[in-house]
C-alpha cells in the first residue's frame, strides 16, 4: 500500500522539479523585454510592505520623480530610464533574491540601492559578485562600509557616526563650564540608530562628557518605562537618542510620565518626522536632530526637485525622498560622464571607477566618496525653535539661533 | 534608591497586565488542554480596533471595549465551537496549536495588509501625564491599564468562584468525564471558557493601546513571556498563572536597572526552561500541567 | 488489502520500480542547473533544495513523533551562525565548521530536548516557540560576538575566481547530497525498529509506553537528529547566502513554513517534505511574479496551514493519493465488467457480428 | 466441609503473591479516584477485578502501570517497588496491559503493531530492520494465534472493533509479559468473540501467564478467574475466590448501591 504511494510521490517530485525550471523562466521571458536597446533599465528592490514599508515607500517616490523628471529632461544618454521596482517584503532573502534576479533574469542596465542598513549588506553582495556599481540611498551604518565593497556609494551626506557633528562642535565651542557634564543615552539596537548616538558619544566623551546612562533596546521595544527610569534617575544634562520615530515618542512620553528634564536633548530621524510634534503633545520646544536635507537648501538641483516633486506629489520632498533622488543623481552624473550604461561589466567598472575619483552636485550638497564609499560630508542639526523645525547649525546654514537650554516638556 | 522603588511601580503596574493575559491563556488550556498561539494576535488586534477607533471617532480608547468584549467574546466561543471541537482529541493539542499559529499569522497578516508595518500609538491628551507617590512617579496611562487588569481579574475570580457558571467551568478544568458524569454539559462551557479567554484579550489589548506602540508583528513579543508564565505557573492554574506573571513582571522590571532592556526580556525564558527542568508541572500549578 | 503472499510475489517488482523512480528523481534534481536559463533560476532552485533539507529536517521529530515545532529556525539559525562563528573565530576550513557546527547545534538541542519532552505536547510547543525568541534576543543583543543586529558577514568557502553563477551551481549540488543524505537516514530510521517505536509514540504515546518502549529517550533522540540535519541546512545555506541576521535567521515564518511544507507534502512519508517545499518555494516565486506586492503571503501561509490542519492533516497529497486510490479499484472492476460484457455482448448478438460480416 | 477448608486454607498458604499494592491512593482536585486501596494478586493465576462504574478501578490500573503517579501508597512486583517508576520500565519489568476502549495504533498495519513491541536485544540493534525475520516470523504466529493473521497487512484502523481487541493482545503478548493486565477485554464485543477472548486467556495462563482482568460481565469473571477482587469507592471491599465473593454481603451491598 505504502510503495505505490511513494513511487507516486517520487515520479510526481521528478515531473514537478522538471516542470519548475520551464515555469520560471516561461513566466518571466515574457515580462522581459529584449529589445530594450532605446531605454535604460534601472533596476530597485524596496521593502513596500513588511517593517520598512513606510520609508521604503518614501524612496519609492524619490526614485519615481526622479525617473519622470529625468525622461522630461532628455533622459539620460538620450534614452529614457525605465524602473523596475521589485518587493523583497523588507527581508534579507528576498532582497538578495531580487537583485539577484533583475541583474539575470531582468537583465537590468544599472542598479539602485534598497532601503535599510539591514538590507544593504546582502543587496550590495549581490552587486558586487556581478559586477554591478551599487549607489544606495540608505545604509549609513559604519558596518557598510567595512565590508570591503568596492562598489558601494552612500549617496547621502554623511554617514551615521558623523550625523551629530555639528553639534559635537558646537558643544565644543562653548566654556567648558557652559557645556552639559553629563549625558545619557538611548540607542535602538540597529546599525543605522546606533551609530549616530554613539558618533555623538564618541565625541562627548573625548572632551569630558560623563556618560551617565547608556542604553540599548531592540527594535521592537515598546515599553520604554523602564529605560526612562533608568535616564531620569541619571538626571543626565544632556539626552542623546539614536531613534528612528516610533520609539523616540515612546521614550519622550515615557520621560515626560518620569518629569525628566534634560538640559539638551537630541534624537535622531523622529523629530523631522510632520508627525511628531502631535504626536509628543507639541512639547518640542528645543528638541534637536540632524537631518541630511532640507527643502530649503539652496544647492543648485535642489529647487528644482522641490518643485518638480511639490507639484507631482503635492507635498515637499521628505528625506527618504532626497535620497533616493540624489541616488539618481549620482548614477546619471557618472553615466554621463562615463557615456555607457549597460550590464557589460567594463561598463560598470567604468562608473566604479569614475566615482570614486570624482564628486558630484545633488541636492544634498556636494558629495565625494572614500575608497569605501563612505561621503565625507556631516548633517545639518535642526532644533524646533518657536514650534517650527528649522536649522540651526552649522551657523553658515542656519535659519534661527541654536537654544541651548531646553524649556521644560 | 529612588531608582529601584520606581522600578518596582514599574514592575507592579506591568505585572499586573501580564497577570491578566495569562489567566486568559491558562483558561484556554484548561478547560481544552489548547495552547492557545493566536492570543496575543488577539490581544494586537484589540489593541488596534482601540487605535482605529480613537482615530475614527476622537474619543477615548477605553469605550471601544464596549464593542471589543462582546466581540471576542463571541469569536472565542465560536472559534471553540467551530473550529476546536472537530479537531480529533488524540492529536488535539499538537493539531489545535498549529490552527491556533495559523490564526495568529492570519491575524498578523490582515493587520499588516490594512494597516502596514508602521508602529502606531494612540494620541491620548492624558499620554505623558503623571503624579508622585512614594517616590516614584505613576503615568496615569499605567494605572488605568493596571485598574483594569485588576478589576478583569477580579471579576473572572468571582465568576469562577461564585457563580454555577464557574462551578462547572472549575469541574469541567479539574476532571471532564467527572463533570460529564454530574450532568455538565462541557462542550459548552469549554465554548464560553473560550469566549471569557478571549475576552479578557479584548480588556488586555484595550489596556495595551494606552501606553504602547502597536505593530502587527508585536504578538509574537507578548506570546513568548505568557507562555512562559503559564508553564511557570502551572498549566491551567489562573491564580499560578497570576502569582507567576507579578513575580516576572517584577523581575524583569527590576532586572533592568542591572541589565539592558533585551537582557531582562530573558527572564521570562529562563524561568520557563528551569521550570520545565525542575519542576516540569509548575511552581503553583495543580495536576493538569503533570501531563502536558 | 494486499496479503502477505501478494506482497513477497509483487515486491520484486515494486522494488524494481521504486529504484527506477528515484533515479529518475536524482536525475531531474543533478541535470536542473543545466536546464537554468540564467542564474537566477539557479538561484531559486538553491533556495528550493533549502527548504526541502529543511523540511526533510523537520520532518525527522514532526513526522516520526508527532511532534511539531514550530520553533526549528532556531536550529537553522544556530547551525548557520556557528558555521559562520567558527570559521571567523578558529580559521578552520568551512565545511569542517559546517559539521562542527551542526554538531554544536546538536548539542544544544539536547537540554532543551530534555525540558520539552519529557511531558507532552503542550511543553514541547512552548518551548519550541520560545526557544526561537529567546535565540533571537541573545543573538540580537550578544553584539561583540554574533555581530549582534548589524548582521554577520558569512566568509565564502570558495576563492574569488568562483563566479556567483558557478557558486550557485555548487551549493545547488551540496544541498541536493545533503537532502540525499537526510533521505536516507530517514528511510534507515523508518524501517527500524526504532522507526517503528517513534511511530507507534506518534500514534499514542501511552499506549507505546505501556508497550515498553522508552518513548522519552525515543523522543530525544529524533529530536537531535532533527536538529542536526536542520543545522546542517542552516549552515549550508549561510555558506551560500553570506549574510546573517538574527531576526531573519530565528524567525517565527521560517519555521511555520517548515511546517507547512511537511505536512502539505505528507509528514509520513519519505519524499513529502520534499515536494512541499517544492511546492512552498515554487509558489513562493510563483506568487510574488505573478501578483506582485502583497503583504498576503503572512495570511496565505496562516490560512493555508489552517485548511491543511482541519481537513487534510495526513498532507495534501497523501490526500489527494488516497482519493485516487479509492477510485483506482473501482475503476478497475468497472473495466473487468465492461470487458466481460464486451465479450459476452460479441458472443451473443448474431446480429451485429452478421452485420459486420 | 472442613477437609474443603482446609484445603482452602493450604492453598492460600502456598500463594505466590506477583503484583500487590499497600495503601494506594490518587485523588483528582476532590474526587478521590483510589483511596487507601491494599490489594495482592496472585502469581499464576487469572485475577479478576471487579466494581461498580466509578469505583477506581481504571485509576487503580494506570498507578499501577505507571501512567498516573499515585499520591500516596507502594506497588511493588514480586517484592520489589516499582512504585512511580516510568510506564515503559514496569512494561519491561514484565507487566503488560491493554487499555479499556482498545488502543493501538491506527494508521499502522496490523503486524507492525506487534512488530512495535519488540525489544531490540541491544542498543546497538536499534536500527536494524523491524522487519527483521525472527521477529517477524513471531509476530505473524501471535497474529495467528489470536486469529487475525490475514489481517497482517491492514492499516489497524480498518479492522472491527473485535479485531482490534485481538490486535492489541497480540501487541501485549509480543513483548513477553508475564503478568497480562486486561481493562474490560469483554467490552462491546460479541458474545463469540468474548468466547474466544476467553480460550486465549485460558490457554496462556496454562503456558504460565499471569492475568488481571478488569471486567463487568460477571458471568465471564465467574466462569474465567481463580481469584476475584472487589473494589468500591477506590478500595478494595473483598476478595477471595469467585464463589466466596459472590456471596458477601459488603459486595452485593455495593452493587445494589444501599
Amino acid at each position: 500500500m505504502t510503495v505505490p504511494n511513494g513511487l507516486r510521490i517520487t515520479a510526481l517530485a521528478a515531473a514537478s522539479c522538471l516542470a519548475l525550471t520551464a515555469c520560471i523562466s516561461g513566466d518571466d521571458q515574457g515580462t522581459d523585454a529584449e529589445g530594450g536597446d532605446d531605454t535604460i533599465r534601472i533596476g530597485i528592490s524596496l521593502p513596500l510592505t513588511g517593517d520598512f514599508a513606510e520609508p521604503g515607500k518614501g524612496v519609492q517616490q524619490g526614485y519615481e520623480a526622479w525617473a519622470a523628471y529625468t525622461n522630461e529632461n532628455g533622459g539620460l544618454l538620450g534614452r529614457d530610464v525605465e524602473l523596475t521596482i521589485l518587493d523583497d517584503q523588507s527581508n534579507a532573502d528576498r532582497v538578495a533574491a531580487d537583485y539577484e534576479r533583475l541583474i539575470n533574469e531582468d537583465g537590468v542596465d544599472l542598479v539602485f540601492g534598497p532601503f535599510s542598513t539591514r538590507l544593504v549588506i546582502p543587496a550590495a553582495q549581490v552587486a558586487q559578485d556581478y559586477g554591478f556599481l551599487f549607489v544606495e540611498p540608505a545604509g549609513a551604518a559604519p558596518e557598510v562600509f567595512s565590508q570591503g565593497f568596492d562598489n558601494l556609494f552612500y549617496a547621502a551626506p554623511a554617514v551615521a557616526d558623523d550625523h551629530y557633528n555639528h553639534l559635537a562642535d558646537a558643544i565644543e565651542a562653548m566654556p567648558a563650564a557652559e557645556r552639559p557634564q553629563t549625558a545619557a543615552y538611548a540607542a535602538m539596537d540597529d546599525p543605522f540608530a546606533m551609530g549616530t548616538a554613539y558618533g555623538l558619544k564618541a565625541r562627548l566623551e573625548a572632551m569630558g562628557v560623563t556618560t551617565v546612562a547608556d542604553e540599548v533596546y531592540p527594535p521592537n521595544t515598546t515599553d520604554f518605562s523602564s529605560i526612562a527610569a533608568t535616564i531620569a534617575s541619571s538626571d543626565a544634562d544632556i539626552m542623546v537618542g539614536g531613534s528612528q520615530y516610533q520609539d523616540a515618542v515612546n521614550l519622550i512620553l515615557a520621560l515626560q510620565q518620569l518629569d525628566y528634564q534634560p538640559r539638551m536633548a537630541a534624537f535622531s530621524t523622529a523629530p523631522t518626522n510632520p508627525e511628531f510634534p502631535e504626536a509628543i503633545g507639541e512639547k518640542t520646544e528645543g528638541i534637536l536632530s540632524p537631518t541630511g536635507y532640507t527643502p530649503e537648501a539652496d544647492y543648485p538641483s535642489n529647487q528644482e526637485f522641490v518643485e518638480f516633486y511639490t507639484e507631482e506629489y503635492g507635498t515637499a520632498p521628505g528625506e527618504d525622498q532626497a535620497n533616493a533622488w540624489t541616488t539618481g543623481q549620482v548614477v546619471a552624473a557618472a553615466v554621463e560622464a562615463v557615456g555607457c550604461a549597460d550590464p557589460e561589466p567594463d561598463c560598470q567598472q567604468q562608473l566604479i571607477d569614475w566615482l570614486h575619483e570624482n564628486e558630484v552636485e545633488t541636492v544634498v550638497g556636494p558629495l565625494s566618496w572614500d575608497a569605501d564609499g563612505r561621503p565625507e560630508g556631516a548633517h545639518l542639526i535642526q532644533q524646533y525653535v518657536d514650534g517650527q523645525i528649522r536649522i540651526v547649525l552649522p551657523e553658515d546654514a542656519a535659519e534661527a539661533e541654536l537654544i541651548v537650554e531646553k524649556p521644560a516638556w | 534608591m529612588s531608582l529601584f522603588v520606581q522600578s518596582l511601580v514599574l514592575g507592579v503596574l506591568l505585572g499586573g497586565l501580564y497577570a491578566l493575559l495569562a489567566a486568559g491563556l491558562t483558561l484556554y488550556f484548561g478547560v481544552m488542554r489548547v495552547v492557545m498561539i493566536a492570543h496575543s494576535a488577539f490581544l494586537i488586534l484589540a489593541a488596534y480596533l482601540a487605535w482605529v477607533f480613537t482615530r475614527e471617532t476622537g474619543l477615548d480608547p477605553l469605550l471601544s471595549m464596549v464593542g471589543t468584549v462582546p466581540l471576542f467574546f463571541v469569536v472565542g466561543v465560536a472559534i471553540q465551537r467551530l473550529l476546536m471541537a472537530r479537531l480529533r482529541p488524540a492529536t488535539l493539542t499538537m493539531m489545535s496549536v498549529l490552527l491556533t499559529f495559523s490564526i495568529a499569522l492570519v491575524i498578523e497578516g490582515m493587520l499588516g495588509w490594512l494597516f502596514t508595518g508602521t508602529q502606531r500609538r494612540v494620541r491620548l491628551p492624558y499620554g505623558g501625564a503623571d503624579f508622585e507617590a512614594a517616590g516614584a512617579n505613576v503615568a496615569v496611562v499605567k494605572l488605568i491599564a493596571f485598574v483594569l487588569a485588576a478589576l478583569s481579574l477580579l471579576a473572572l475570580y468571582l465568576l469562577l468562584t461564585r457563580t454555577r457558571f464557574g462551578q462547572a467551568l472549575r469541574a469541567t478544568i479539574q476532571h471532564p468525564e467527572a463533570a460529564r458524569l454530574v450532568g455538565i454539559d462541557t462542550d459548552r462551557t469549554a465554548g464560553y471558557g473560550f469566549g471569557i479567554g478571549l475576552a479578557t484579550a479584548a480588556i488586555g489589548g484595550t489596556a495595551l493601546a494606552l501606553d504602547s506602540t502597536i505593530y502587527p508583528s508585536l504578538h509574537w513579543h507578548w506570546i513568548g513571556p505568557l507562555m512562559a508564565i503559564i508553564v511557570v505557573g502551572g498549566l491551567g492554574s489562573i491564580p499560578g498563572a497570576a502569582i507567576a506573571a507579578m513575580i516576572l513582571g517584577i523581575g524583569q522590571a527590576l532586572l533592568q536597572i542591572p541589565l539592558n532592556t533585551t537582557w531582562a526580556q530573558t527572564i521570562f525564558y529562563v524561568a520557563l526552561f528551569v521550570t520545565l527542568m525542575v519542576r516540569p508541572q509548575g511552581f503553583f500549578g495543580g495536576r493538569l500541567a503533570q501531563r502536558f | 488489502m494486499p496479503s502477505a503472499s501478494d506482497r513477497t510475489r509483487g515486491s520484486g517488482l515494486t522494488t524494481a520500480l521504486k529504484i527506477v523512480g528515484i533515479l529518475a528523481l536524482a536525475a531531474a534534481v543533478l541535470s536542473f542547473p543545466s536546464f537554468a536559463a540564467n542564474p537566477f533560476i539557479l538561484s531559486v532552485g538553491v533556495v528550493i533544495m533549502s527548504y526541502a533539507v529543511l523540511a526533510t529536517g523537520w520532518n525527522f521529530v514532526g513526522g516520526f513523533t508527532g511532534y511539531m515545532s514550530l520553533g526549528h529556525a532556531a536550529y537553522s539559525g544556530l547551525g548557520g551562525y556557528a558555521t559562520a562563528l567558527l570559521i571567523i573565530e578558529s580559521g578552520i576550513n568551512p565545511w569542517l565548521a559546517l559539521v562542527l557546527g551542526a554538531l554544536l547545534t546538536a548539542v544544544i538541542a539536547v537540554p532543551v530536548g530534555i525540558a520539552s519532552l519529557r511531558v507532552r505536547g503542550a511543553s514541547f510547543v512552548i518551548v519550541s516557540i520560545a526557544f526561537v525568541l529567546i535565540l533571537q534576543l541573545v543573538f540580537q543583543s550578544w553584539g561583540e560576538f554574533t555581530g549582534g543586529s548589524n548582521g554577520l558577514r558569512v566568509p565564502r568557502p570558495f576563492g574569488p575566481d568562483v563566479l556567483r553563477p558557478e557558486q550557485h551551481e555548487r551549493f545547488f549540488y551540496l544541498h541536493a547530497a545533503v537532502l540525499a543524505i537526510a533521505l536516507l537516514t530517514w528511510w534507515l530510521i523508518d524501517r527500524s525498529r526504532f522507526g517503528i517505536g517513534l511511530k507507534a509514540i506518534r500514534e499514542d504515546e501511552d499506549k507505546a509506553q505501556a508497550l515498553g518502549i522508552p518513548t522519552f529517550n525515543y523522543k530525544l533522540v529524533a529530536f537531535v537528529v532533527s536538529a542536526f540535519f536542520t543545522a546542517v541546512g542552516g549552515g549550508l545555506y549561510a555558506l551560500w547566502f553570506g549574510f546573517l541576521d538574527p531576526i531573519f535567521q530565528f524567525s517565527i515564518l521560517i519555521g511555520s513554513y517548515m511546517v507547512l511544507m511537511s505536512l502539505l507534502g505528507g509528514i509520513r512519508s519519505l519524499f513529502g517534505p520534499m515536494l512541499g517545499a517544492l511546492v512552498v518555494g515554487y509558489s513562493v516565486e510563483f506568487f510574488k511574479n505573478e501578483y506582485g506586492d502583497t503583504q498576503f503571503h503572512l495570511v496565505a501561509t496562516g490560512l493555508l496551514l489552517g485548511l491543511v490542519v482541519l481537513f487534510m492533516p495526513d498532507g495534501v497529497l497523501p490526500a489527494l493519493a488516497a482519493l485516487l486510490r479509492r477510485f483506482r479499484p473501482q475503476e478497475s472492476s468497472i473495466r473487468e465488467v465492461t470487458q466481460a460484457e464486451l465479450a459476452e455482448q460479441r458472443n451473443s448478438d448474431p446480429i451485429t457480428q452478421g452485420a459486420k460480416r | 466441609m472442613t477437609a474443603l477448608h482446609e484445603q482452602g486454607a493450604g492453598q492460600q498458604e502456598s500463594v505466590r503473591i506477583g503484583l500487590a499494592a499497600t495503601g494506594l491512593s490518587k485523588a483528582f482536585g476532590g474526587v478521590r479516584a483510589v483511596h487507601d486501596a491494599t490489594v495482592a494478586f496472585h502469581h499464576g493465576k487469572i485475577n479478576a477485578l471487579i466494581g461498580p462504574n466509578g469505583s477506581g478501578k481504571t485509576t487503580f490500573f494506570n498507578c499501577v502501570t505507571g501512567m498516573i503517579k499515585p499520591d500516596s501508597g507502594t506497588v511493588t512486583y514480586y517484592g520489589a517497588d516499582i512504585t512511580g517508576k516510568a510506564p515503559h520500565r514496569i512494561a519491561r519489568a514484565g507487566v503488560g496491559r491493554s487499555f479499556q476502549l482498545c488502543r493501538i495504533f491506527p494508521r499502522m498495519t496490523a503486524l507492525e503493531n506487534v512488530l512495535a513491541a519488540v525489544r531490540p536485544p541491544s542498543k546497538t540493534r536499534l536500527l536494524a530492520s523491524a522487519h527483521h525475520h525472527g521477529d517477524v516470523a513471531r509476530a505473524r504466529e501471535l497474529l495467528s494465534r489470536v486469529g487475525i493473521e490475514h489481517l497482517e497487512g491492514a492499516e489497524a484502523r480498518a479492522l472491527s472493533y473485535g479485531q482490534q481487541k485481538l490486535l492489541e493482545l497480540a501487541g501485549v503478548l509480543m513483548a513477553d509479559p508475564d503478568t497480562i493486565m486486561l481493562d474490560e477485554p469483554a467490552g462491546g464485543v460479541n458474545p463469540a468473540l468474548i468466547e474466544r477472548i476467553a480460550g486465549l486467556v485460558r490457554s496462556l495462563n496454562a503456558e504460565g501467564k499471569t492475568f488481571i482482568v478488569v471486567e463487568h460481565n460477571m458471568e465471564l469473571v465467574m466462569s474465567l478467574s481463580d481469584h476475584v477482587v472487589v473494589f468500591d469507592r477506590g478500595s478494595q471491599i473483598s476478595e477471595g475466590p469467585p464463589s466466596v465473593v459472590q456471596n458477601d454481603p459488603r459486595v452485593l451491598e455495593a452493587y445494589l448501591g444501599v
